[in-house]
């Protein structure tokens, strides 16, 4: 096996298993929570994180659907509604249709592929996108106590929001999902058949290429935020204004903190896009599908799979493509905050069910760019291969790079000039707290 | 199988009941969720998109999910003339696809050759592969598309999808 | 000991590199022999290209047609005149009116005959509103090769309005059997020339969206432009005709050189591209369909009265209501339909602008009612013929963006 | 930039003894010349006299006559409408002309077909294989004596055929010179 892949999942492995037991430090009540009720706590959360992604993932292929259809002046999927009936439902009963079909299809394993890895790539393909769930923020890190009683268990939970709160979040996040390409490539390879190995190539090339520049992007918001825990950037943006939209913080007339996130967006806004259209690449949306470009290569890497397997790799496709949305909201709009001091202290005061609302703000806000990257996908013609890697090598790469030395820039000089201006700690307590962090 | 056979008191009552639910769900499902393998020849080819586009759209059955991998679909629709050339390619691509598959035979070409009684054309694709719907026309219009399509998920309810559809298949005239 | 000079051979570089290139064996597996088609999404049906790669680029191509060969020359020569209509709809199956139109206009050279002017004026309205249609799908069905797939969609939503029009016109959306051998079925159904205004008057906005959707289209012009290029002299050479030889600058079409139909009446542009890479054969289409627009309305703006067919009676099938009531018509009608008409002996070739290019019809007549050898030159034929030079050097990505351009249709091709 | 009566005179003075007499239909000029001078004829008529086009290429099967197959070149300008059509005869002993693929680059699937569907050779073709058949298929569908229902055949692993039903439709007329006594009616695929 790899031994980057051993040493990651090693790695992996290590965070989560540190993370989970970890208990906040914050002087709260979650120092009392049994190591028993956390990690309860940690596998309800993991559940019920499955459940919420895998029914995402399936309605997202719906709404792909009818969106598109929308888009070109048709009705798109009504007919297929409730199982065993035929009340219609506004077709949403076709994502479950579709879905045991693929599972009670034949599975046919075509002579000519290498057995073990042809039945091992689909299931790579899906799971980085469903581990990288764990980290991403999606309510409040209060801890708060269910109004009911659980049998064996207590009933509080700590840090609910948030299925392990690792201090290195995005990094976990890249390499994690960086393994996707594996399961592409070797899809790919393992088929021997041509168009799949055409895609493997593509696929290989071009995730390795837009990792570099996604990577590079976030560093302003490290620089920023002065932290890498997704949580405490979340925090960051709800005191000093969503990162993409500096106008969204809870006192926007304040001019002191509003002049410095300003001018930390004329950074921040391009980085953005650069981490927005790295996203389209790195889950092979349009116009960058070109691993499975159907104009081209018939299906691509998945040409020669079907049934369970092939809807695996759709799975992963539509996994990868909420993960990313979810993590542009996180890192750019705000996470799950609004610009609220209510809203965002419900947790203290509704308990639970003010985690339930936060979380479907947060659906909400991901929700905005899943429609993104489907209006994009039905709208744009698809990129050349070469044309691909010219844009990710030649221009985002050196821009990511120069914003990176002008972000660290404006920092410095917001801090020299206006060190009254509140543009959070100093660069060099940043940095070791970033040290600090990862070291730990 | 397991209808048919003593087990406890009266399992076939029983058995045939679960069995019967069992296969209307799989039935539901396979019935709609149907896409199709585009088999573009000729002209039919052109109603075939004409069909997927906005005024018939053949989305609404779920159908639009046209995979132009054999692997990974369910109907093969063959939309137009199928000549000799052709006739092996057209059963290699059926050969490739999953069970179960049915196949849809567009148009009076693929149905019986057609208007082509020549040296060159397959007189129905019906000589190579086992068909399940036959659309008349030439080329069939979209809404004979639909219909056919409608035929052919009422075939599929009657089907028992816990058995392995063995469909004789033709020899190779 | 004598001072001898050893002169060492130094290349360059870049020599070098090339000098072991070529000493090295060339190592099978090291280029990928791909098979595209005759079943693959953008081989716009049954064409199959099989592709030598290097990677990502095509080192060698080798067009393979044939697939869709049904024998209609074959069909031709067992058949009178009349019955052959019917087989013209499925050469270039996205343009049948005017097939009908070449064909019915190149057996009525073979008889001598002139059409009337309201007869002409419904084959020009024919004729130019199957070119909307053919051009609607041929750069929809580019723009989906090239990924973008809504566009496809909304060029067919077009489509489905002159498929009404068509429908209305002859009985078929589709396979619509127009022409006969001097004349049509029948004439225009009541309010069909408003039908057809009415049409154009909301069509000409849609043109400028697919403009809009495409032409500046930073992502479509860096996939079409520069890829592709068919030179002129290639273009000549290749007998390529239609957009794709005007996207390579020559002003060639039929409609202006041999006009036929009063084409000489109406006023039109001929666009021309430039370069000759696949956004200029798309702008051509592009002009085309304004160019087709303002002839329409020109026909519409003075269309003629008067019979639509040839005045020869004895060979003309007379009027169904005299047929079902006098004896004489009866009989004539009978002895046409069963033995043909009677063509002199002779030989004439006719060709007709076609959406695709120019559709020739050579037909062989040794007399009577049944052509001796019919021989159709189809456009899309000739024009994949240039293939297996264009395809080299391009990468995986612009094979389908050629293909697209080229708008070629697989049924005349192989015919 | 020759018209076509030009263009006939100096074919006919370039080529002595070699082309025949010019005739006239419906406006059209057919020239018959002798099969070995097709390519110069054509590089003639595409340098010397501005035909820089050549549209079609077609055979005729006149079966029974001496020398049975016609092969018929429909030469025409880009810019002008002047047409020429040239005819060159090959028995069926003969079998071949020489190829004009270099002079005209569209003649080269024109000759393939021509060979694939007619069975006339080009000499010097640079890639004469069948074209919308395949190869291996062993008959020559255009030939007169070649039914329309096709005769079976069977290249294992690619292709095959079988006879077409004929019997109870499509009701085709035979062609002939006289066609009085003659009705449609369905043709019995012959005994093979």
């Amino acid at each position: 096996m790899d031994p980057t892949l051993v040493h990651a999942l090693q790695h992996t492995l290590h965070l989560v298993a540190q993370t989970a037991v970890e208990v906040t430090p914050a002087a709260d009540t979650a120092a009392q929570v049994p190591l028993l009720d956390v990690a309860f706590y940690a596998m309800v959360k993991i559940l019920i994180g499955l459940g919420v992604i895998l029914g995402t993932v399936s309605y997202t292929v719906l709404a792909e659907r009818k969106v598109c259809a929308f888009m070109q002046d048709r009705v798109g999927p009504n007919r297929t509604g409730i199982p065993l009936t035929n009340i219609p439902m506004w077709g949403l009963g076709q994502p479950i249709a579709d879905a045991l079909k693929g599972l009670l299809k034949e599975q046919f394993t075509p002579n000519h592929t290498n057995r073990f890895f042809y039945i091992l790539a689909p299931m790579l393909a899906v799971s980085p996108a469903l581990i990288t769930v764990c980290v991403i923020p999606f309510a409040s890190l209060t801890t708060v106590t269910l109004p009911f009683e659980i049998p064996f268990f207590g009933n509080v939970i700590p840090k609910p929001g948030v299925i392990a709160d690792i201090n290195v979040g995005p990094v976990f996040i890249f390499a994690i999902s960086s393994l996707t390409v594996y399961g592409i490539v070797l899809a790919g390879w393992a088929s021997n058949s041509k168009f799949p190995f055409l895609g493997g190539i593509r696929s290989s090339a071009q995730m390795i290429s837009y990792e570099v520049a996604m990577g590079l992007s976030v560093i302003p918001v490290f620089m920023v935020t002065g932290t890498m825990n997704l949580s405490k950037i979340v925090d960051y943006q709800y005191q000093h204004g969503w990162l993409a939209l500096p106008f969204i913080s809870p006192n926007p007339l304040d001019f002191a903190t509003l002049l410095p996130a300003l001018m930390l967006a004329l950074v921040l806004i391009p980085a953005f896009f650069i981490f927005l259209v790295s996203s389209f690449a790195e889950t092979n949306r349009m116009p960058f599908d070109l691993p499975e470009s159907e104009q081209e290569l018939v299906g691509g890497y998945n040409t020669e799979y079907g049934g369970m397997r092939f809807a695996l790799f759709f799975l992963g496709e539509y996994a990868a493509l909420i993960m990313s949305s979810a993590l542009l909201v996180t890192l750019f709009f705000g996470g799950w905050t609004l610009p609220f001091e209510a809203y965002n202290n419900l947790a203290q005061s509704w308990g639970i069910f003010g985690i339930i609302l936060q979380t479907l703000v947060f659906i909400t806000k991901v929700t905005g760019f899943i429609l993104l990257f489907i209006w994009v996908r039905w709208s744009t013609p698809r990129f050349r291969y070469d044309a691909l890697m010219d844009l990710g090598w030649k221009v985002f790469l050196p821009t990511s790079l120069a914003l990176i030395v002008v972000c660290g820039t404006m920092l410095a000089g917001i801090q020299h000039f206006g060190g009254g201006l509140k543009a959070g700690a100093s660069a060099k307590e940043k940095a070791t707290a970033i040290v600090a962090d990862v070291s730990r | 199988m397991v209808h048919g056979r003593e087990i406890a008191y009266n399992s076939k009552v029983e058995g045939n009941i679960i069995l019967a639910n069992l296969d209307a769900s799989i039935n539901w499902m396979r019935t709609h969720s149907m896409w199709p393998m585009p088999m573009g020849l000729a002209c039919c080819a052109i109603e075939l998109m004409a069909s997927g586009g906005a005024r018939f759209d053949i989305a609404r059955f779920g159908a639009e999910v046209m995979r132009f991998s054999p692997r990974q679909s369910d109907v093969l629709i063959v939309a137009g003339t199928v000549t000799y050339k052709m006739a092996l390619a057209t059963k290699r691509i059926y050969e490739q696809m999953p069970d179960p598959k049915w196949v849809i035979a567009m148009g009076a070409c693929a149905s019986s050759g057609g208007m082509y009684r020549s040296y060159a054309v397959l007189q129905g694709i019906d000589r190579i592969l086992p068909v399940d719907v036959y659309i008349s026309g030439c080329p069939p219009r979209p809404e004979a598309l639909l219909e056919g399509l409608m035929r052919l998920q009422q075939k599929i309810m009657t089907e028992k999808s816990t058995t392995r559809q063995l469909v004789p298949e033709p020899a190779l005239v | 000991m004598a001072n001898t000079t050893t002169t060492f051979e130094q290349p360059d570089a870049l020599l070098r590199t090339q000098q072991a290139l070529d000493a090295a064996p060339d190592v099978p597996g090291e280029r990928l022999t791909l098979n595209m088609g005759p079943s693959h999404p953008s081989t716009h049906g049954v064409l199959r290209i099989v592709l030598e790669l290097d990677g990502e680029v095509v080192t060698k191509a080798i067009p393979d047609i044939g697939y869709l060969h049904r024998g209609d020359e074959k069909i031709a020569e067992n058949m009178t005149y009349n019955q052959f209509v019917p087989y013209t709809d499925r050469l270039d199956y996205l343009a049948p009116l005017a097939n009908n139109v070449a064909y019915a206009c190149a057996v009525e050279k073979l008889m001598g005959w002139d059409l009337p002017p309201r007869g002409q004026a419904i084959r020009v309205l024919c004729c130019e509103l199957a070119r909307i249609s053919a051009h609607l799908l041929g750069f929809g069905a580019m723009a989906m090769d090239c990924g973008a797939m809504s566009v496809f969609l909304y060029t067919f939503t077009e489509r489905e309005k002159l498929y009404n029009l068509f429908e209305s016109l002859t009985g078929a959306r589709f396979t619509t059997s127009y022409t006969r051998i001097g004349g049509m079925t029948r004439d225009l159904p009541p309010g069909w020339l408003d039908e057809v205004a009415a049409f154009i008057k909301q069509y000409k906005p849609q043109i400028e969206e697919t403009d809009k959707l495409l032409t500046r289209n930073k992502i479509f012009i860096e996939r079409s432009r520069d890829v592709g290029v068919i030179t002129r002299a290639d273009a000549i050479s290749y007998g390529i005709t239609g957009p794709n030889l005007r996207g390579s600058g020559v002003d060639y079409d039929v409609r202006k050189v041999r006009p036929y139909l009063g084409y000489e009446n109406y006023d039109f542009d001929i666009p021309v591209g430039s370069v000759g890479d696949c956004y200029d054969r798309y702008l051509v289409r592009l002009e085309e369909l304004r160019q087709s627009v303002r002839i329409i309305e020109q026909v519409l703006a003075k269309f003629p009265e008067g019979p639509i067919h040839v005045a020869d009676t004895k060979n003309y099938l007379p009027k169904k209501q005299k047929v079902l009531t006098k004896m004489e018509e009866l009989i004539h009608q009978f002895i046409l339909v069963t033995e043909g008409l009677k063509a002199p002996p002779g030989e004439v070739y006719f060709g007709a602008e076609n959406p695709k290019g120019e559709l020739g019809f050579y037909i062989r007549s040794r007399g009577g009612g049944v052509p001796y050898r019919l021989k159709i030159r189809a456009p899309s034929f000739v024009n994949l013929s240039i293939l297996d030079k264009l395809l080299p050097g391009c990468m995986m990505a612009d094979v389908v963006a050629i293909l697209g351009s080229i708008d070629f249709v697989m049924g005349e091709c192989d015919r | 930039m020759a018209t076509t009566t030009e263009a006939i005179q100096s074919l006919q003075s370039a080529f002595a003894g070699k082309v025949g007499a010019a005739r006239e239909f419906r406006g059209e000029h057919t020239l018959p010349v002798d099969r070995e001078i097709i390519a110069d004829v054509a590089l003639h008529l595409r340098d010397k006299l501005g035909f820089d086009y050549l549209a079609d290429i077609c055979s005729v099967d006149n079966m029974g006559d001496e020398p049975r197959y016609e092969v018929v070149y429909e030469f025409a300008q880009m810019s002008a409408p002047h047409h020429l059509r040239i005819i060159a005869k090959v028995s069926e002993d003969e079998g071949s002309l020489p190829t004009i693929s270099h002079v005209y680059a569209t003649a080269n699937w024109h000759e393939r077909e021509i060979w694939d569907m007619m069975g006339i050779k080009f000499d010097n073709h640079p890639d004469l294989r069948r074209i919308l058949m395949w190869e291996g298929y062993p008959y020559f569908p255009l030939q007169r004596d070649f039914p329309l229902e096709g005769k079976p055949s069977d290249t294992p692993g690619e292709a095959f055929t079988r006879i077409a039903p004929l019997e109870g439709g499509p009701f085709v007329t035979a062609p002939a010179e006289h066609n009085h006594d003659r009705e449609p009616r369905a043709r019995p695929p012959e005994p093979v």
